[in-house]
Parts: structure tokens; sequence; C-alpha cells
């Protein structure tokens, strides 16, 4: 009789996910299932997904789970965990999400300490409308509405979310990984579980930026994808513990 | 029987919703509503409740959004231009069908207006404000009493219905003090089978959601929301009628500028004139059909408001053209005196202007 | 002996495995799924070590490990 | 019976407490009552004001667009509010800060050194309340214990002694006080 050693965990349903091939989105809500089974916290997890890519990720999640307006997770966030503070609540939020029309809400999420954990997925464009600059597109990438690639003169330098929020006393825990190799999935995973315990301590605001490709906007195949991502992404967006309650402490 | 006391508007708006067992709130200040705003920064954390001072508007309509899913009484409140913030969150509200309470203590616009009453929120208020196909339920109380008691009707309402209720004011009734008592009341706990809470022993998880990428889930979501609009049309339509048996001119008014009116009813009922007046109580659903009625009997209406002319549109759509409609309207914070009222009634009857 | 195990209705095709497998045992089908991508599997199950990698590697969880 | 008082000063005077004694006295003798605030940019500077009703019948507009009571706490609330009054109205002028008569003949007038008499019993602060006993003793809105009962129902819970006392002087102090 053979034992099944890796398989899907329980708190991801048994059904397709709707994302591109190849697109590392798959294997973010993998981890973060993962993670919140192990932490057996599924029946008390209440998750928050607003608009881009990972709208319908309420489709996938086999624990309850919000859809929130364009950039609004973190405040629906709030509302959730300030009625329900023993529950675990986290916001799944892509680049433009986030980093865009989202600026002031995670940004004040962050201020109030909110006892919440934000995964925030960065791949340096916007996926689900087609492809168009995003706050995190890097110089000189070309998107549909920066087609001849991004102009540090006109719309500024790409934003590092996790060292402005990094810099927020209310955050506790910032990190930034990548999928993009078996070790630094263990990484990612560490950091998201840490991230996670941090609410659950009751510390403060958490936040995992995950960098991913994009293969279809990037217009790549997934291999090129996770290559590009090595050579272009990782460099301007290094990965690490950004802030965490250690690295304060010491 | 309860004392009676004295409070100002907001404040019993803030109390009201505390004893129906509102025991979350998310907001951001702006004149005119702020005193409520205060007062549950006051209050609720004496009741083991949350106040929250949200970053904007958008942000606290969300947070309401957050905290109604999980079946929580939530209540936000606002004035004109904080309320036109809020109206991405409230067509989500309504899309995904959660209960919440809105308090719009209306202020003169468009743009930044002004802080003085008005009511020209009407349309935003009954006709949509965000995009889509929605309804929200709104009553328009006209004394601090009735601020308390449709404060808590509302919860109920929301939690019955499912649905976002406004409770729509204007700067004069949230500023105005009057008596006022707390009738025993027993908050009505409704089971919410739907609310995304956690799963504890469920086995389905529940999904808070606007969203229907196929068009047929849509419409069939869009059939079953006006399904629940006719029911509350059926049922939940209030008025009031004064001096209606034998007017022959009938004034429609709600809100502060139904207590204007009144005054300038009393004024031609003294000279002999016939003047009655039905005072709206729900804004949506709209009392369409009382008002049909009457246009069988009388033989001109009258709607006052503090618009340039919103709710007169209904007025005219349930009078459907079997009598005349005239309006008469102050805008910008500027509040008529029952003179200027009544000489717009002395003009209908073709008689000289009052002195 | 450990076995790669394919859900290949839910393979889309991606290559990410197949780049990651270190004992180079995964390769794309010459047949299509019902969604119309070539799917992948295993050449030869008695290379494999049963690091997971292909399974962790995958974006939509089509491969399970049994030992 | 209605009275339709306009009490205007400017911010600092202690108006709204005022109307908010009165709307409180109201209450106390079973009257229909109602008090709104003219709120706005204005109350830093010329005049703030508040409207109160009492009245035998449940009040319509509670705003007072024709008092047929005007308090003036100072010179610009006289003259934006004098010329409002009904015929036959009472208008009742502090005169420790406004110099001015009064214009028409139509109206009663009274008026009262409101600041020296709160000096004199001792504290500046109580001018509005020596006001106030001076209305109630020239129209009879209120009567004088409901007016102390209401007063001691607002500042229930402020616990400073004296407080109570030196109010009820004022109030007295005011009667006594009134000139025609």
């Amino acid at each position: 009789m053979m034992e099944k050693i890796f398989g899907r965990p329980e708190s991801l349903l048994d059904v397709p996910f709707h994302y591109c091939p190849g697109c590392h989105h798959g294997i973010i809500h993998r981890l973060v299932a993962e993670v919140i089974d192990e932490l057996k916290v599924r029946t008390s997890t209440i998750g928050v997904a607003p608009v881009g890519c990972s709208v319908l990720a309420y489709e996938y999640f086999n624990f309850d789970v919000y859809e929130a307006a364009h950039g609004r997770a973190p405040a629906v966030a709030t509302g959730v965990k300030r009625v329900l503070p023993d529950t675990t609540v986290f916001t799944y939020q892509g680049d433009g999400d986030l980093a865009a029309i989202g600026c002031a809400e995670i940004m004040h999420a962050a201020i109030r300490g909110e006892k919440i954990t934000t995964i925030f997925v960065n791949n340096a464009i916007y996926g689900m409308t087609g492809g168009q600059m995003a706050p995190t597109t890097l110089i000189e990438q070309v998107t549909q509405t920066s087609p001849y690639g991004r102009n540090q003169d006109i719309v500024g330098m790409p934003v590092k979310m996790s060292e402005v929020l990094a810099t927020i006393d209310g955050a506790k825990f910032i990190a930034r990984v990548a999928v993009n190799n078996p070790a630094n999935m263990a990484k990612a995973k560490a950091a998201i579980k840490k991230a996670f315990e941090i609410q659950h301590q009751g510390l403060g605001f958490a936040m995992v930026e995950v960098l991913s490709t994009c293969p279809t906007n990037w217009a790549m195949t997934p291999v090129q994808a996770t290559k590009w991502l090595e050579e272009n992404m990782i460099p301007y967006y290094p990965l690490g513990i950004i802030k965490s309650p250690e690295e304060v402490a010491k | 029987m309860s004392e009676k006391i004295i409070m100002k508007g907001n404040e019993a708006i803030g109390e009201a919703a505390i004893v129906a067992g509102c025991r979350h709130y998310f907001g951001y200040p702006i004149t005119p509503q702020t005193e409520l705003t205060e007062y549950m920064a006051k209050k609720l954390p004496l009741v083991n409740g949350v106040f929250l001072q949200a970053e904007s508007e958008v942000a606290a309509i969300n947070m309401v959004y957050g905290a109604a899913g999980t079946g929580a009484r939530v209540m936000t409140s606002s004035s004109s231009p904080g309320i036109s913030l809020k109206q991405e969150g409230i067509s989500y509200i309504a899309g995904a069908e959660l209960p919440c309470v809105i308090v719009n203590m209306m202020r003169g616009g468009p743009g930044l207006g002004s802080i003085q009453p008005s009511q020209a929120d009407y349309f935003q208020a009954t006709k949509g404000g965000g995009h889509g196909d929605y309804r929200n339920i709104v009553l328009a109380p006209n004394s601090v009493q009735e601020l308390v008691d449709f404060t808590i009707l509302a919860f109920d309402l929301a939690d019955q219905y499912r649905n976002p209720v406004f409770v729509l004011g204007d700067g004069a009734l949230g500023q105005m003090m009057e008596p006022l008592e707390f009738k025993p009341l027993e908050v009505k706990s409704v089971e919410k089978p739907w609310a995304a809470n956690g799963l504890g022993t469920r086995k389905t998880p529940n999904v808070i959601n606007s969203l229907y990428l196929k068009p047929e889930q849509l419409e069939a979501h869009n059939v079953k929301l006006q399904k629940k609009y006719q029911l509350i049309t059926e049922n939940e339509i209030r008025w009031e009628e004064q001096n209606t048996q034998d007017a022959d001119l009938v004034i429609v008014a709600y809100g502060i500028t139904s207590r204007i009116a009144t005054s300038a009813m009393q004024m031609a009922r003294a000279d002999g004139l016939k003047v009655g007046m039905l005072r709206p109580q729900t804004l949506w659903p709209f009392p369409c059909e009382p008002l049909n009625n009457l246009a069988d009997k009388a033989s001109a209406f009258l709607t006052v408001e503090l618009s340039a002319g919103q709710m007169v549109e209904d007025v005219k759509l349930s009078v459907n053209g079997k009598k005349p409609v005239y309006f008469y309207g102050r805008t910008g914070g500027m509040i008529p005196n029952p003179k200027e009222i009544y000489q717009e009634i002395k003009k209908i009857y073709g008689m000289k202007e009052a002195k | 002996m450990p076995k790669p195990v394919f859900n290949q209705e839910r393979c889309k095709g991606c290559e990410l495995c197949n780049h990651a497998c270190p004992k180079k045992i995964l390769a794309m089908s010459a047949n299509f799924n019902s969604k119309g991508y070539r799917v992948a599997y295993c050449t030869d199950e008695s290379k494999c070590i049963g690091c997971m990698i292909c399974a962790k590697t995958c974006p939509d969880c089509v491969i399970e490990i049994y030992k | 019976m209605t009275y339709e008082i306009v009490i205007a000063g400017f911010g600092g005077q202690g108006v709204m407490l005022m109307g908010q004694l009165l709307t409180y006295a109201g209450m106390i003798e079973d009257k229909h009552v109602s008090w709104i605030p003219s709120y706005g940019p204005e109350m830093r500077g010329g005049t703030a004001n508040c409207s109160v009703i009492i009245s035998d019948e449940q009040i319509g507009n509670p705003i007072a667009s024709e008092p047929t009571i005007v308090v003036a706490m100072n010179l610009p609330s006289l003259d934006k509010f004098e010329p409002l009054l009904k015929t036959n109205g009472t208008l009742l002028i502090n005169s420790s800060l406004i110099e001015k008569k009064a214009s028409r003949k139509d109206i009663q007038v009274y008026s009262i050194a409101a600041n020296e008499i709160a000096s004199d019993i001792g504290n500046p602060k109580v001018a509005n309340m020596v006001v106030l006993g001076a209305l109630i003793a020239a129209t009879k809105i209120v009567k004088r214990e409901s007016l102390l009962k209401a007063f001691a129902k607002l500042f229930e819970k402020k616990q400073i002694s004296g407080l109570l006392e030196i109010n009820e002087t004022a109030i007295y102090r005011g009667a006594e006080g009134i000139a025609v």
C-alpha cells in the first residue's frame, strides 16, 4: 500500500485554478493553504481577496472568503478582524491593487498595527486587465501602457512597498520572498508562516511580498519568465526578511 | 414608561444604534454629522464595542462591508461629500446582500457645497448612487424621536432583507434637540447562516461576494435582488397623512422640510384653505399608491424640498398625470420659512400673494 | 519506491516541473488533455527519488507523490 | 400658546446653553419643545444663535423664523433679529454690551445689564444666567423652579461646589434687575 507523501492541502478545494499556465499564483495559494493547515486554523480563517488576478480566490480556498473592492481588502479585513478578533484574517493582494489604488488602505492597516496578514503578490504588471504598467513595473519594462518601456522621468521609479511599509511602527513583520526554486519556496513558506504567527501573537501587521511571474503578460514561456524574474526583479526587489520583531529587538 | 430625555439628533442616532445592538461603527468626521461619530467614539468602548475612525470614507464603508459580512450589526455615518465617497462600497454591500445602516446628514452641494441643511442627495440615496441595479431602503425621519425609532427600525430592516438601509436626515435634524424616549425593546436576533465568520463546525465555506463572471449567473442574481426589492415595496412603504381627508391641495415633503410645511399648512387652514400633507417616511420604497389615491380627491400637489427638485419626479410618477404637481425648493443650505411656502400655496390657489 | 502521480486533466503544460526535476525524468506528452494542453508525465518511475520538487513547483497541484 | 424664541450673541457667551436650559425647563413642564442651533462658520464670528420653541401643541417648524421673543446678547444680534420679531413680540437686550436702543415701537423691549450684575455676584461667566432670569421674569415662558431643575439636571455630573447656588443667584438678580 503506497502512502501519499505530497498532495493538495486541506485548505485548498479540489477545483482547477483559472490562472494562466506557469503563473506562480497557484504555488502561492498552495503555500498559504499549507501554512493554514499546519497552524490548524482552517476553521477559523477568513481570507479577503480584492480585484486582480486573484479575484476568484474564494473559489479555491476551503474556508470563508470575502471578495473586496479594488484596493480595499485591508479595510474589509479590518472590519472582519475587529468583529472577530480571534479569527485568522488575511488579505491576498496583487501589486496594482496594493501599491496603486489601495495604497491608503494598506498604509493605514499597517499604521493601526491591524492584526492581519497580507500576502502581496508582486509580478510587476497588471495581470487581469492584460498587462498594463503597475507601480512596481521595472524601469524600461515594456507594458501595454508603457509601450516604450517604463520611463522614470514620466512615471517615477518602481515602488518598494515592503521597504515603505517596514518604516511603519505598526508593521511588525515584513519579508520579501520568491517561489522561483525549491529553496526559495521553503523560505517563502517559512515567511508566510511567521507572518501568520505574528498575527496569532497579536503583535501587529505582517506582510509577505511574494515576487511572481506573469508569463502571459510578460510574453514569455513560464521557464523564461522564471529566469527573467531572477535576473531582473530580484536585483531590484532584494529577497529577505526586511523587518521582524527579532530584528527590531537587536 | 421610559423617561423623556433631550438629545441632539446626531447623538440620539448613536444611542439608538447602541440600543439596537450595534457594537461596530466605522466612520470619518464630517460636518454636520460629527457629533454622531464622536458619540460612538465615547460610548461604544463602554459597551465592549468597536469604534474605529477610518483613514477615509472609502475605507470606512469597506470596513462596514467586512464587519457586516461576519453578521455583526454595523453602522457608518457621514454627510453628503463623504457619502459620495462611500458609493463604491455601498454598491458592493448591496451586491453581496449585506445588512448595514448608513446615516447621511445631508448638507448643501454639489461638490464641497456648504455645511448647512439640504435634501439634495435624494436621487443618490433612492435611485442608486453607486453602479448597478440595486436599491437602498431609505428612511426619512422628521424629528429626533423618529431619528431614534427609524435607526432601530433600520437595523431590523437591514437584517430582515440583507440590504443596506439609509437613515436620510439633514443638517438641521442632526443638530436639533428635542425630547425623546427609548421605548422598551427586545433586539431581534436574526439567524445569519450566510455570514462568513470562520468555518467552525460548518462544512461549506461561506463567501461574501458580488462577482458573477457568467452573465447567466449574474442575471439570476439580479432577478433575485429585484424580487427582494419587490417584496420590500409590498411590505415596507411608510408614510403619514395630515388633513388629507378634505384637502384640495396636498403638500408632499419629508424630513425637516415637512416640519416647516406643517406650519405653512396650519397658516393656510387658519385662512380656510383646505391644505393637507403627505409625508413619506420611506423615500424608497416611495408611497406611490397613497399619492395616486389622493390624486383622485385633491386638485393639486405641491412638493417642497431642500433641493432643485428631486423627489418631485417621484411625486409626478405617482400622481401619474391625474393632477398638476407644483414644486417649491431652496438649495445650498437655505431653509424656507413657512410664509414662503404659504405664498406658494396661495399662488396655486390663484390668489394674491400673502402679505 | 516513490512515485509521482499526475492528475493530467489539471495540467496546463507549463513545463515548470520537467525543468525542475533533478533526475530529468519528466517530459511533456505528445497527447493533449481535454483542455488542449500537452501534459507532463514521468518517463521512468524507477528513477524517482521522491524529492517532491516537481509537485512543489507545479502551480496547479497536478502532481501527488506516493511512497 | 407657542413661544418662538431666538437667543443670539457671540460664541462664548453661552447662548446655546441658555436655549438648552429653556428647552429642558419647557419639557419639565410637559410642553412641546425643540432647540436648534444656527451652526456654521458664523459661530466663530458675528452672531451665534439658536431657536427654541415652547408650545402647548405639536411643533412644526423648529426654526423661529418669525420669533415672538428675541434675546440679543450683542449688537450684531440686535441688528439681525430685531427686524424679524413679530408684532407685539418681546425683545430683551443685554445693555452691558449694547448701547443702541431698539428702533421698533410695536414690540415690548426690556434691558438688563447682565455683565455688570454677573461681576457683582462674583462670576462674570454667569451673565447668560442673569439674562435668563430676566427673560423668564418678563415673559413667564417657564417657571423659575423649572429652570433651576433643568440646570440641576444638565449639570448633575459636574461636581463644582457652589455652582448651582451662584447660578440660582444669577437668575434671581436677573429678574430683579430687569428694566423696561
